[in-house]
């Protein structure tokens, strides 16, 4: 009989707890709770309590799920295997879920106070939203006719600071932590395909898809280690020095117009700022692991850093100049009249800024080809040489994620942010329905798209990756001084005049600024529909130009 | 205790501003010595984005003031961190009593 | 189970309870960071046009600040600053005292969320944690080495230092109780950075090309500084 | 047949000079570069006396991996020898075979039958074609375009899985042995041959365009780690990196063995940048001449192997009588033309089974004497770049 193993949870000791106990005691108290939380949201919610239910239950499902199959598998080995192959398709599937219903009820929240809004416009006497929280039949009688009554209290608690809060939270804790994951694992599928061959394909079934979380597990059980010569409170802290401000970052980047945490009036600066710090954590880590290749590593990286943040910085200014607005949603949303109102086509100095910030941002997220702190080759793993298990998979959560953010900051003050390619004023004309909500929604803007074109860059990050060999550190800092430095403060300077030039709102400028905006377009969309296309092809010729052996390998291979 | 006041802010301010003397006072690294500088300067920053907040709302010259000095505390840091390295590249020590042994 | 399996002594086991404990640890710092870098004074409660409206009632405007949330963000932060800054007073070794200056600036820099200057604490992450403190750590690791450094001054030279910053620090506190200042009450619009920006360009101009002055001599000075000598 | 080629005088290193640029002067520190380094192919350990990035001088201690081959040698009957020689250089298990096979028909005087060398010039050639695809594969994975080494690694499996089918083994395979070669070719294994060549001949463009002519790798490589004509002569240096320094000299051509003389092949050289496509920025002798020298060498192993299964006669693979032979008393130096450069084996008899003296001379040990010389005022990321240029392995180098 084969034995499920979890080598790493000790052994239940008989005539200790068993399972049984355990599992009655559990039952107890999730029915106690299932109490309380019913008799609590029905003695307050004027018995509608299904809808917080279902509000409030994914995320609390999420837990119970995650701690029962824990649970049993820590306690019963033999219910182990059921609920370890379960419990990731029901964790992900609570989550996703979760997240759906967030964001059902935003969505219905804004609703329903636009009309609230509307009304207060017309009737002095209505209630408003400043004073003080709404009763559930307010909230009633503003959702719209055609939903059921029980959606109402769904959407009520979103109007406390503190609930919105929570749930912004954690929707954005749970993006940080699957965003890292999901790229790890991708970015392993990605490499495979361009080395021609498969990438992670055993764990979790379909293409190896549960590779990361596997290997997530993996790292946390892994034995703790500290060099004995290192400096052990600074080489425990550095990763946290990463992390942190990977993850504070996402609280200022708009996902769309409502979908953002703190809507700062700065919130690009704060965000370079925070990007800027996590080069702490690589000197504290390098330095701490008292190895010499660390310190290569850790003073490469300060070097790199403090180099390409002017150029990244300046790239950002042209956009900033552009817009007017250091306010990420104002730089967004004054792109939302499609593909040619799109930054990056404003005028041929934004064009190069944006692939100058690319370079730049590549760089400052040290990925390749501007990974030499970690340079395999030369400097054995650079500031990570002495880190293993846990504070080792903490860096590359926040390399990871740091990643998605210059996505994100590229895609926001370049490339139209959260608006599709499709101009926002052709729905205009398609009224307020429940439907023509929905297809706005999806066709004109929303965080789906912002996730998308963020995707992409991540895409175009890894490919470059995979394709192009390491820098040298002179030709690094050569590359920074003497090229993007220079180019870019041109690209302010340009950008600026191209500004204050459309501010004479002469005729002919404006004919001209049209024409250069539709050629830059052209040649955008020209990238944006070839890359596909000669993906197509390679597709389509792989025989001839991969080879067959390759695809159909000798007999016997 | 509960009303977040000046007072508060300036009391933050005056520690930072007296670690940062005790620092300058007792390191004999050229380094630790800019670190109090450092200290000094926040506190310094502090006081005048707290006054500003407090004193006089709407208007922004002290956040301006606290903005010139993290400007010149920039610069004279740069500055420092280049005497030193020249100390250091002349000496081989930077302690700043070798230094003044030799002066002159 | 980790503590049962502590007791056994099981080396291996304590280990991964520690790695399990690291975990909940980054979990509860990735938590509190995120709350304390949560600028609660966000300008978007500072003016009065249609877009803040929007924003007050929008499901992502910024939380008000008052109430509760505030006093325990401002001692949360006023706590880890002071406690960097006695840390930087305390240690020996001149990388943790970067290390500690490296805490204190950014809770300096939450401070001034705090109080509403969001473009200060921005740039004081940017300018102070991104640069001056990559030029004292340039410097450590250029300098670390130096065979004659002393850390320890005379016993007493430090009981001394410690005296007089003692005696300071309770004057400037008996100072700031004395004294009486014409506070404003309760929220106060913020500034936003449209202001700062056109104060600097008009009101604050010439001390603005001053400082941009001083700057380049000082990248100039700095660099030859450093420059080696033929 | 040896031409000395004039070329230009290798420029500065690198543009880097101390004097002048590296004002942030900082502490002298020594580096322990291997023998568990990810780029130094195996348990080379290199000292690094460093400046910042500068290295200053590097000093390689080898023999973590002497097995005393050699004096194994003095033990065995040749024939028995034959599989110690394979893991001398593992790359190239083949050619090693071949050379001390060669060594001792000569001193025995042994005729090899013509399939029998025919046989083992495909092998050789085949082998020489995997051993450049490691060096190539992996002088892409140490400057960090991982895509290359596994693209070579796609081709090579195909090259292992040849030598599986014709001797049984994927990497030590001893199918020559003194007399021939030990086994016939499988029926069928013409054609699979015939069908691998038709694939890779178009690859190698495949692995310029990925990687040879990739600006990044170009600024990386030229004009890196020139070994000049004199110094490459003075150190003994052999193989690509010798034809990387300018010289059109190849035993293959210069004295012919096996056969070879009956194959029609070119012996590539470097050129300086600019001429002949290559491009600029390119210098003689640099590292980027001798990691292209083994990606010319491949086409011509492919033409080489075109020609030999084209003309592959009938008949024994294998002489008569190579057990229990009487080494005469005398002895033999023969040199061959290894992937790496020359390996030459001196045996010496006593007339008895059992050489008296058996000694190797490797390229690459020899290869690797000259990185003292030229790992110097340089940057630490040319290292890797240097060691793999010159493609040493150890397991020959310290035999």
């Amino acid at each position: 009989m084969t034995q499920f193993s979890v080598p790493w949870l000790p052994r239940p000791e008989r005539g200790n707890y068993g399972f049984p106990a355990k599992a009655v005691v559990a039952a107890i108290v999730l029915l106690v709770v299932a109490a309380v939380f019913y008799w609590v949201t029905n003695t307050f919610l004027g018995g509608r309590p299904v809808a917080m239910l279902l509000l409030v239950a994914a995320p609390i499902l999420v837990a119970i799920m995650a701690a029962a199959a824990a649970f049993a598998v820590s306690t019963w080995r033999a219910w182990g295997p059921i609920l370890f192959k379960t419990a990731p398709f029901l964790l992900i599937g609570a989550v996703i879920a979760s997240c759906v219903c967030v964001w059902a009820a935003n969505a219905l929240f804004e609703w329903a106070r636009e009309d609230l809004v509307a009304a207060a416009a017309n009737d002095p006497g209505a209630t408003t939203w400043f004073n003080g929280p709404l009763t559930l039949d307010e909230i009633v009688s503003a959702s719209p006719a055609l939903l059921p009554a029980w959606i109402s209290p769904l959407i009520w608690p979103l109007q406390f600071p503190l609930f919105r809060d929570v749930v912004s939270m954690t929707t954005l804790i749970i993006f940080f932590t699957i965003v890292p994951v999901f790229v790890i694992w991708w970015e392993r599928k990605v490499a495979g395909r361009i080395q021609s061959r498969l990438g992670p394909m055993r764990v979790g079934g379909w293409h190896g898809w549960a590779q990361s979380p596997a290997d997530g597990i993996k790292l946390v059980l892994k034995e703790d280690l500290v060099p004995k010569e290192a400096d052990r409170i600074l080489f425990r802290l550095a990763p946290y020095f990463a992390i942190i401000p990977a993850a504070a970052a996402y609280m200022a980047l708009p996902f769309g117009v409502t979908y953002v945490f703190r809507d700062l009036d700065i919130a690009l600066v704060f965000i370079l700022a925070l990007l800027g710090i996590g080069v702490v954590a690589v000197i504290v880590a390098g330095w701490a692991s008292n190895n010499k290749w660390s310190i290569y590593g850790a003073m490469r990286e300060a070097c790199q850093m403090v180099s390409y943040e002017i150029p990244m910085g300046m790239a950002l200014l042209v956009p900033v100049l552009c817009v007017g607005s250091l306010s990420l949603r104002e730089i967004g949303e004054a792109q939302a009249e499609g593909w040619f109102s799109w930054l990056a086509f404003s005028n041929p100095f934004a064009f190069i800024a944006f692939v100058s910030y690319f370079i730049a941002s590549l760089a400052s997220c040290k990925r390749a080809p501007f990974d030499l702190p970690e340079a395999e080759s030369e400097l054995v793993a650079g500031f990570l040489t002495e880190y293993s298990g846990f504070r080792w998979a903490l860096f590359f959560f926040a390399e990871y994620a740091a990643m998605f953010v210059i996505c994100g900051l590229a895609v926001i003050l370049f490339l139209g942010g959260w608006h599709s390619p499709l101009p926002a004023s052709w729905g205009a004309a398609w009224g307020d329905g429940i439907l023509a909500r929905g297809l706005k929604g999806v066709l004109f803007s929303g965080p789906i798209w912002f996730v998308l074109k963020g995707t992409f860059f991540l895409y175009v990050q890894l490919w470059l990756r995979w394709t192009l060999p390491r820098i040298r550190i002179d030709q690094v800092l050569y590359a920074c001084i003497q090229v993007l430095l220079p180019l870019t403060m041109i690209l302010v300077l340009g950008s600026t005049l191209w500004v204050w030039a459309g501010m004479s709102e002469s005729g002919a400028w404006t004919v001209f600024d049209r024409i250069v905006t539709w050629v830059l377009g052209v040649v955008g969309m020209i990238f944006a529909l070839g890359l596909p296309a000669i993906a197509a092809y390679g597709f389509y010729h792989r025989r001839r130009l991969v080879g067959s052996l390759v695809i159909d390998p000798l007999p016997g291979s | 205790m509960l009303t977040i006041g000046l007072t508060h802010y300036l009391l933050v301010a005056a520690v930072l501003f007296c670690s940062g003397i005790f620092t300058m006072m007792t390191k004999r690294n050229a380094i630790g010595i800019l670190i109090g500088v450092e200290l000094v300067l926040n506190s310094a920053g502090v006081n005048l984005v707290a006054f500003d907040r407090y004193l006089g709302p709407g208007r922004v010259d002290g956040q301006i003031m606290a903005l010139f000095v993290i400007v010149l505390a920039a610069a004279e840091a740069a500055l420092a961190v280049g005497i030193c390295i020249n100390l250091y590249k002349n000496l081989a020590t930077v302690d700043v009593d070798t230094a003044a042994t030799l002066r002159g | 189970m980790f503590a049962r399996a502590k007791a056994r002594g099981s080396g291996g086991l304590s280990a991964q309870a520690k790695a399990c404990g690291s975990f909940r640890i980054a979990i509860l710092l990735v938590l509190t960071g995120m709350v304390l870098l949560a600028p609660t004074g966000s300008v978007a409660w500072a003016t009065d046009d249609a877009v803040t409206a929007e924003q007050q009632i929008g499901v992502t405007g910024a939380a008000p600040p008052g109430g509760l949330l505030e006093p325990i963000l401002f001692y949360a932060v006023a706590m880890t600053t002071v406690i960097a800054a006695l840390g930087v007073c305390i240690a020996k070794n001149i990388v943790r005292m970067a290390v500690w200056l490296f805490i204190a600036l950014g809770s300096v820099a939450m401070l001034y969320f705090l109080l509403a200057a969001d473009f200060l604490g921005a740039i004081q992450l940017i300018v102070y944690v991104g640069g001056t403190l990559i030029l004292l750590i340039f410097g450590v690791m250029l300098t670390s080495k130096s065979p004659w450094v002393r850390f320890e001054p005379p016993k007493l030279e430090l009981i001394g230092a410690a005296v007089v910053c003692g005696a300071l620090l309770v004057a400037l506190c008996v100072v700031l109780y004395s004294a009486v200042w014409p506070e404003t009450e309760g929220v106060v619009p913020g500034v936003s950075v449209a202001d700062l920006g056109r104060r600097l360009l008009t009101t604050y101009l010439v001390p603005f090309e001053v400082a941009g002055v001083l700057l380049m001599i000082v990248m100039v000075g700095a660099a030859h500084l450093a420059r080696q000598e033929k | 047949m040896a031409e000395i080629v004039l070329q230009s005088a290798p420029d500065v290193l690198i543009d880097i000079d101390r004097s002048e640029q590296g004002d942030l002067h900082t502490e002298e520190m020594l580096v322990n570069m291997g023998p568990q380094h990810p780029a130094t192919h195996g348990v080379l350990r290199v000292v690094l006396r460093t400046d910042g990035e500068m290295v200053l001088e590097a000093i390689p201690h080898i023999g973590y991996l002497h097995r005393c081959a050699e004096k194994i040698g003095e033990n065995l009957q040749p024939f028995q020898f034959i599989p110690y020689t394979d893991r001398m250089d593992y790359l190239s298990g083949i050619n090693n075979n071949q050379a001390f096979a060669i060594a001792v028909e000569k001193l025995c005087g042994i005729k090899v039958p013509s399939r029998g060398q025919a046989i083992r010039v495909i092998f050789a050639e085949l082998n020489r074609i995997a051993s450049h695809l490691v060096t190539v594969g992996c002088y892409g994975l140490d400057m960090g375009a991982m895509t290359m080494f596994w693209w070579c690694f796609r081709e090579r499996e195909m090259i292992l899985d040849l030598f599986e089918a014709a001797c049984g083994a994927r990497l030590t395979y001893s199918a020559i042995t003194v007399g021939g070669v030990h086994d016939d070719l499988p029926d069928g294994w013409v054609e699979r041959c015939r069908e691998f060549l038709d694939y890779f001949g178009p690859k190698i463009d495949d692995y310029n365009k990925l990687l040879s002519y990739n600006h990044i790798f170009l600024k990386r490589t030229g004009n890196v780690g020139v070994i000049s004509l004199e110094d490459a002569i003075a150190y003994g240096l052999t193989g690509p990196c010798l034809r990387g320094s300018g010289i059109r000299w190849d035993l293959r051509k210069v004295r012919p063995y096996d056969g070879y003389e009956k194959y029609d092949f070119d012996i590539p050289i470097a050129l300086p940048g600019g001429t002949d496509g290559r491009p600029e920025g390119v210098v003689v002798g640099d590292n980027w001449c001798r990691y292209f020298m083994r990606v010319l060498e491949m086409a011509q192993s492919v033409r080489i192997i075109r020609q030999a299964l084209d003309q592959l006669p009938d008949g024994d693979v294998l002489a008569k009588k190579i057990k229990n032979l009487k080494l005469p008393d005398d002895e033999v130096y023969v040199e061959a033309e290894n992937p790496r450069g020359q390996l030459g084996f001196y045996v010496r008899g006593d007339g008895s089974t059992i050489p008296y003296r058996v000694k190797a001379r490797g390229p690459s040990f020899n290869n690797l004497s000259i990185l003292t010389h030229i790992c110097r005022d340089i940057l630490i990321a040319d290292m890797p770049a240097f060691i793999a240029s010159i493609d040493i392995v150890l397991g020959e180098v310290d035999r």
